[in-house]
């Protein structure tokens, strides 16, 4: 579903992306796992279009290939690739409802059945429907960033980070809720550094170390193996 | 070499400099013409120098800053027509202007960002006003006239002026080079950058913001007190808002933050805009055209921030550590 | 070997050509050059021709004491004709006492201009006199008791007429209240609502055209009718009004209908030169340029202090009246009332008497 | 006239004077509540308003029909003006420091200022701006002790432009609060980079609102030189300033804010010039100024927004 | 009072909101205390409470500085705090980007400083001493923390990772007695934080510090903390050694969730 080669980022003299090739398919749940600053972030942007990349994406839906050098990150969004970005950044000033309305800006069908999805998935945000977003807390801002995100019915999903600076509970809710959405038929990409939980819901991993790939494979063979262990899984 | 032998061979290498710039001045063999125009961009250099203090390293935007200088210069013009020679008048003017700073500060504690630059502009105007209706002590709207030159005797002679006019340049650049490479300039910087952890971090930003709006306006004062000898003749009109502006323009053209990119975009400026006066109407055409581009293709300015690798060479001989800035 | 002695006569001239008044800086401007290039065709002065060399002083104060250095240092010019606001002049003539260059202004009218020494001339008259004309002119002609004054307290040209206006207005038994304003206002409907409540028999506005076509305005829309008086800035008021502006008077320095020969050739010149009618600050250009060619004439020699020493002495028939100089260097010249009327197509001034000083 | 006459008129002169600013102030409070900008050459944009309006009206003469299609063509045209000033001048400097654009904003000021003065059928020179003659309506009216009559007067120009200046708020705020636009536009002005991600054109709501900014600007230049009918290039920079004054007063940002802070500002204005000084109006009117702002940081309006830490 | 810090009774209150209800809290020298809780549930404000970025709406805070003498905190401005040897890092890392990390650690030296603006001038001995000094110093702490290389580099060039332990330094360079660490370990994996988890211990020996941490890596706060507070909604919901604390239902039902693997 997409497909990435070569793909560089560099922010001055600092090469925060080095080449790298991977790919995610259909249906699939990717995680891509690393230290800190190994580029995970910066992958992401570079396939939102946040940041300027070189190398090649390319998206494939529903038997359409796009390439998507030179596309801005909104006609991405209409073509399907969204992202759940680092730190939730939700719009604080915007109630929690005008939140999920923007999620769902490029649309102009009915929405009722897409926010009774996310109601479903999330009943907290229900309940604060009318509340300014920047008063909520971490792990609701975190609900609400990733409901937005399905508002616009994204056909491959990015989440960074998802469960950073949340409540063990919550972590789970959260790993839990990915899942269910990957059930639904959403390609997901997700960036964790809970390498634990990442690999255990994931079909395949990829290992990001100082912006070149160092590892991949089938997650529980990933987990196993003891470099990752050592790495990533403390011991 | 030792720490006391490079700071002796810099100290000299500037006196020697100045010595020689003197005597061309002296002799005429640098014109009176251009004499002149070196000393309004030196006199200019420590304005935004003061600006930069406050906007380029404390991070207050000030959009008053044309005030304080007035209160410099006509503090200077009204005591040296009293008889007072001009070092001794440099005491309440730069001692107003302080004061002044120090009025705005308190009120701009609370404030941020651009509520800070109106706040201030606001004082500038309210200075601006005060020159304006104290009629017979300020002249008024017609303006500060015959005020007496550097030399007592009302000889015009011009390398006094420039001396006078060029030490201060000179002091004015070590101070705030030395201040801000101290730990009070690193508080002064921590402010800019993140107020709430500078608190955490045990600076009291109160007095390090008070002391900098003090200081800021102090050296502006300066410069204006330099101004009224050298001018000999004050218009209220030199102290408006647009002359604020002209200041904040020098300071971003240089490049936050930078004291040589300040120094260059004075000289540069005040040299520039003679130079295109020729062009009469459409002189206001290029020039905010040239700044236009000057932003697009070089937004941090000049410098960037940073210092002139000569600058660099000077502070490695005047200082034992190197206090290079990467970016 | 002096630099005075060959070559071109070099006259300097600092003006606004740009900025805020750039207007009035490029009509004085032409007037120096139309008078420059008269005495060139008719072969110069002394044998030799005359460079004008105009510098912009943007009307800061500054940049005109810079274009003056430069003008010294680097042209050596023989004098100066300018600058045109009294602070862009005040801001040089310590410097033309020191350089000992002669400097005439064709229109600071500010007292203070040329008490600075011998070698600050003007060609028009100032404040206090004009000052004095409108307010004989309201007291006699106009009969008025009580007089209300608009003015712009930026403006040292505003504050020197209003001061002056009130000096002799009060003097003669008058009653006045004043209002200012700053340069730039536009809405002046405060102060003039206070003007109506003490009901004034004229009120005065000393300010350019610009302004008081504006203040008219406002005054009129409150229903105030009375008599507006003004001085020389509000040449050209009349193209900028409309009948509302009426009754009103000014105080200027000639009329442009006058029939004198020497107006009538300057106006003819003048309009095929530039394509346009010059107004009073033309002719002051106009006079103060020849008044510094008439005192090279007159010196024979294009040496700065011999010039001083002739424009002492200078006295004739210029455009806008005989002039000759008093001991302050100010000159000794007449004023014309006008008043604006309606004309056969909008606006226009009529000659309504001569006041001698 | 009776004190009470002569206050009562000069409120009517102040909230006249108070709606000019607040008009000016709506469009320079929502550039700046969207991208966090102070347009320096929105009094500019006046200034162009004011000169289209002008070429039309004398173009077709004045009447109220004309000056309607005046109004609208200004709102209509300024905004290219507008889009080219964001597009070529602050779009690039978007990620650089915000005093840089300033720095940009101040330049175009100028230099749209002193274009116009080189433009040939502009000049330097002031024009009149060809005005109606509109009824005074009498507020009130009687005769004090000395059988002078007293009048307490309001012009049409001056309700058009109060009547305008309400009106276009509602329908800002109407925009702002209730369209997706509106949404988009405030979501924008939190997280450019986060509204990018939901698929809103950055950009374009950038431009819209340069275009909505320019129009509203465009506006009040029109009604503007209708109250003091005298236009040049220079004409838009003390309104610009005092605008800005008025927009912070009122919490810069906020757009009933900007109302009021206008109405504010012009009443302080008019109050000091008639009863206290106008030689000092200038001082009093920004020591009002400053003290508001130590009572209210973020203005009287504005949310005063406690960082979280 | 043998304490280091003891809190007695504060809350605050946002708007219609109280944030933090009735919190005590009882420190004695080198404690390493953990306050955990779920999102919003106060925590971090009773941080801010303690460095006085916040003014409680009620109740006290008395802590006792190095020499013994006690204090009010309530009402405090944050910079004496910190000079009185409370130092504190931030949830939302709050270095000063533009300076280079040695810079940001000197500035925490600052109050600290021997010489005055004039002397600073005018370079006298005395500037350069102590210069010398806190230089010297902070290269030492930047060692300890693997961040020495880095001491040119400006702060936002750092990975997340890294400005972390950057906000740790700047903390540590007040010489603090009581250090209060605000999720040090968010975003970092596990192997990191047990790096981390070493390094906090090796510096409560190193300095002989007092610490309060909040953290939601479970393996963080049970693997190093002697003691755990668990707030929620403001309230203390139940306190004690980690493993009593785990198995408190109260904590599994509001924090933890069942199978916590910790
Ligand atoms: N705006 C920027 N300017 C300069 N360098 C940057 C910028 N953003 C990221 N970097 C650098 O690029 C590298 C990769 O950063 P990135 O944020 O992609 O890492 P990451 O894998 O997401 O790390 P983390 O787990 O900490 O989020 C790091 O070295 C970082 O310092
Ligand atoms: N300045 C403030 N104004 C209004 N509400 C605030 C403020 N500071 C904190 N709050 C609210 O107080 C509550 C507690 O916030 P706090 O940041 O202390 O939570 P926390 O326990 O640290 O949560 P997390 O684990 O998500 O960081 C939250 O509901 C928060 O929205
Ligand atoms: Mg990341
Ligand atoms: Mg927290």
């Amino acid at each position: 579903m997409l497909r990435v080669t070569g793909l560089e980022v560099s922010y001055g003299s600092i090469r925060a992306v080095q080449g790298i090739d991977f790919d995610v398919r259909e249906g699939e749940i990717v995680t891509l796992i690393g230290a800190n600053g190994a580029g995970k972030t910066s992958t992401l942007h570079a396939l939102s279009g946040l940041i300027p990349s070189t190398g090649s994406v390319e998206l494939e839906i529903d038997g359409n290939r796009h390439n998507l050098r030179g596309i801005a990150p909104d006609l991405r969004v209409g073509l399907g690739l969204v992202q759940v970005p680092e730190g939730r950044r939700v719009f604080g000033n915007l109630s929690v409802r005008d939140n999920l309305l923007l999620g769902a800006y490029r649309r102009k069908d009915d929405l009722t059945k897409d926010l009774e999805n996310v109601f479903r998935l999330f009943p907290r945000l229900k309940e604060r429907l009318n509340q300014r977003s920047s008063t909520l807390s971490g792990g609701e801002q975190q609900m609400l960033a990733i409901g937005r995100a399905l508002m616009s019915r994204p056909r491959i999903l990015l989440l960074d980070e998802p469960s950073m600076g949340l409540a063990p509970l919550l972590v789970r809710e959260i790993f839990r809720i990915i899942q269910a959405i990957n059930a639904e038929g959403v390609t997901i990409l997700l960036v964790e550094q809970n390498a634990h939980m990442a690999l255990k819901i994931a079909q395949r991993a990829f290992v990001l170390e100082t912006g070149k790939i160092a590892l991949s494979g089938p997650a529980d063979e990933l987990a196993r193996s003891e470099t990752v262990k050592r790495a990533y899984l403390g011991g | 070499m030792k720490t006391s032998t490079r700071f002796w061979l810099l100290a000299s290498s500037i006196l020697v400099s100045l010595a020689v710039l003197t005597f061309l001045v002296h002799y005429r063999l640098i014109d009176r013409y251009l004499s002149r125009l070196l000393m309004l961009g030196a006199i200019q250099s420590i304005i935004a120098l003061s600006l930069n203090l406050i906007t380029g390293f404390t991070g207050q935007l000030s959009l008053g800053q044309a005030g304080f200088v007035g209160i410099g210069a006509y503090t200077t013009a009204i005591f040296t027509t009293q008889g007072w020679p001009f070092p001794l008048a440099l005491i309440p003017s730069v001692g107003f202007a302080a004061l002044a700073g120090f009025l705005v500060a308190w009120p701009s504690l609370r404030l941020r960002g651009d509520y800070l630059a109106i706040m201030t502009l606001g004082f500038g105007e309210i200075i601006r006003s005060l020159i304006i209706n104290l009629g017979d002590l300020t002249g008024g709207a017609s303006g500060f006239k015959d005020i007496p030159g550097f030399h007592a005797d009302g000889d015009i002679n011009r390398s006094i002026g420039f001396l006078w006019i060029f030490l201060s340049f000179i002091l004015v650049t070590v101070l705030i080079t030395n201040l801000i490479r101290s730990s009070h300039g690193r508080a002064i910087l921590s402010v800019r950058e993140d107020e709430i952890a500078a608190r955490a971090m045990g600076v009291d930003i109160r007095r390090v913001k008070i002391g900098a709006f003090a200081l800021s306006a102090a050296l502006a004062g300066w410069g204006g007190a330099l101004q009224a000898p050298f001018l000999n003749y004050l218009a209220p009109t030199s102290y408006d808002f647009l002359k604020s502006v002209d200041i904040v323009v020098i300071l971003v053209l240089g490049g936050m933050g930078s004291i040589t990119g300040t120094i260059l975009a004075a000289f540069g400026l005040t040299l520039l805009q003679e130079w295109l006066r020729f062009l009469g109407d459409y002189r206001m055409v290029i020039y905010p055209l040239l700044m236009i581009l000057m932003m697009l293709f070089r937004p941090q300015g000049l410098m960037g921030g940073r210092e002139w690798s000569l600058w660099n060479l000077i502070a490695r001989l005047g200082g034992k550590n190197r206090e290079v800035r990467h970016g | 070997a002096d630099s005075y002695g060959s070559g071109p006569i070099r006259i300097g001239a600092i003006l606004p050509i740009s900025g805020r008044i750039a207007e009035y800086g490029k009509q004085t401007r032409d007037a120096a050059i139309l008078a420059v290039e008269e005495i060139n065709a008719a072969g110069g002065i002394l044998g030799r021709q005359v460079e004008l060399i105009v510098e912009d002083d943007e009307a800061d104060p500054v940049k005109t004491a810079n274009a003056f250095t430069k003008l010294v240092e680097r042209d050596k010019i023989s004098a100066l004709m300018g600058a045109l606001t009294s602070n862009c002049s005040l801001a040089i003539t310590n410097l033309a006492m020191s350089e000992k260059i002669p400097m005439v202004s064709p229109t600071s009218t500010n007292d203070k201009v040329t008490l600075a020494g011998e070698y600050v001339f003007r060609a028009c008259y100032i404040d206090s006199f004009q000052g004095q004309v409108v307010a004989n002119y309201a007291v006699d002609t106009l009969k008025a008791r009580r007089a209300a004054i608009l003015y712009d307290l930026a403006n040292d040209y505003s504050k020197g007429l209003f001061e002056n206006f009130k000096k002799v207005f009060e003097a003669r038994g008058g009653t006045v209240v004043a209002e200012s304003y700053n340069t730039g206002d536009k809405d002046f409907n405060a102060q003039i609502t206070s003007i109506r409540g003490f009901n004034p028999d004229v009120i005065f506005l000393p300010d350019y055209y610009s302004a008081v076509a504006l203040i008219a305005e406002q005054i009129r829309n409150q229903g105030i009718r009375v008599p507006l008086l003004g001085a020389d800035g509000w040449d050209e008021v009349a193209g900028k009004a409309d009948t509302w502006m009426m009754p009103a008077f000014y105080s200027n320095h000639y009329s442009p209908e006058s029939q004198d020969p020497d107006v009538v050739k300057f106006i003819a010149a003048y309009k095929a030169r530039f394509g346009v009618e010059p107004n009073a600050l033309a002719a002051l250009g106009y006079d103060a340029t020849r008044i510094i060619l008439q005192a090279i004439k007159a010196a024979g020699s294009a040496q700065p202090t011999e010039i001083q020493k002739a424009l002492v002495n200078v006295s004739g028939k210029f455009v806008t009246g005989n002039i000759s100089f008093d001991a302050n260097r100010n000159p000794i010249k007449s004023a014309v009332m006008v008043e604006i009327v309606q004309g056969t197509s909008g606006l226009t001034t009529r000659y309504a008497g001569t006041v001698n000083p | 006239m009776t004190f009470f006459a002569q206050l009562l008129q000069q409120i009517v002169n102040g909230l006249a004077l108070g709606s000019i600013y607040a008009l000016i102030s709506l469009g320079y409070t929502m550039v700046y509540g969207i991208v966090r900008l102070i347009n320096f050459a929105h009094g500019d944009l006046l200034t162009i308003g004011a000169f289209i309006a002008y070429f039309c009206l004398v173009a077709l003469g004045i009447t109220p029909l004309t000056l309607t299609i005046a109004i609208l063509l200004a709102m209509a045209v300024t905004p290219l003006f507008g889009y080219a000033l964001e597009r070529f001048a602050y779009r690039p400097l978007r990620d650089a420091p915000r005093i840089n654009s300033l720095i940009t904003a101040i330049g175009a000021s100028i230099l749209i200022e002193n274009g116009l003065r080189v433009v040939p059928f502009i000049g330097t020179e002031f024009r009149r701006f060809p005005t109606m003659t509109t009824a005074q309506w009498i507020l009130m009216q009687s005769t004090d002790e000395f059988g002078q009559l007293i009048k307490v007067t309001i012009s049409q120009t001056q309700l058009l432009v109060f009547f305008v200046a309400a009106l276009l708020m509602g329908v800002l705020v109407l925009i702002v609060d209730r369209t997706k636009t509106g949404k988009a536009m405030r979501a924008t002005s939190f997280d450019m980079k986060a509204a990018a991600l939901m698929g809103i054109n950055v950009n374009r709501i950038v431009s819209f609102t340069f275009l909505l900014g320019s129009s509203l600007a465009a506006a009040a230049g029109v009604l503007f030189a209708l109250s003091y009918p005298q236009i040049e290039p220079y004409m838009g920079i003390m309104p610009g300033l005092k605008a800005f004054v008025a927009a912070v007063l009122g919490g810069i940002g906020s757009i009933p804010g900007a109302m009021l802070g206008g109405l504010i500002l012009g009443l302080a204005e008019t109050l000091t010039k008639g009863f206290i000084s106008s030689q000092l109006s200038d001082a009093v009117v920004f020591l009002i100024l400053i003290v508001i702002l130590m009572f209210r940081p973020s203005g009287l309006l504005g949310k005063a927004v406690k960082e979280k830490v | 009072m043998d304490s280091v810090l003891r809190v007695e009774n504060i809350s605050i209150q946002f708007g219609g909101l109280r944030a933090v209800n009735d919190f005590s809290l009882d420190l004695k020298s080198q404690d390493l205390v953990g306050l955990i809780g779920p999102n919003g549930a106060g925590k971090t404000t009773v941080f801010n409470l303690l460095t006085g970025v916040y003014e409680p709406t009620s109740g006290t805070i008395l802590y006792k500085s190095h020499n013994g003498r006690l204090y009010r905190l309530e009402g405090m401005p944050p910079n004496r705090i910190t000079q009185l040897g409370i130092a504190r890092t931030f949830q939302n890392i709050r270095l000063f980007p533009g300076l280079t990390v040695l810079e940001n650690v000197l500035v925490s030296h600052h109050f600290s400083i021997r010489y005055n603006w004039l002397e600073a001038v005018l370079r006298l001995p005395r500037y350069w001493r102590e210069e010398a000094r806190i230089r010297e110093q902070s290269l030492e702490l930047l060692q300890i923390f693997g961040l020495a290389d880095y001491a040119d580099y400006k702060a936002n060039q750092l990975p997340y990772g890294q400005q972390r332990k950057l906000e740790i330094v700047r903390a540590l360079a007040t010489s603090p007695q009581l250090l209060l660490l605000d999720e040090p370990a968010a975003g970092m994996n596990p192997q990191e934080t047990r790096q981390l988890m070493d390094l906090i211990l090796f510096i409560r020996e190193h300095f002989h510090l007092t610490l309060l941490l909040i953290e939601h890596d479970m393996s963080l706060v049970m693997g190093i903390c002697q003691r755990v507070v668990v707030l929620d909604y403001g309230n203390i919901l139940a306190e004690g050694p980690p493993d009593h604390v785990r198995n408190n239902p109260e904590v599994i039902r509001a924090y933890l969730g069942e199978d916590v693997h910790a």
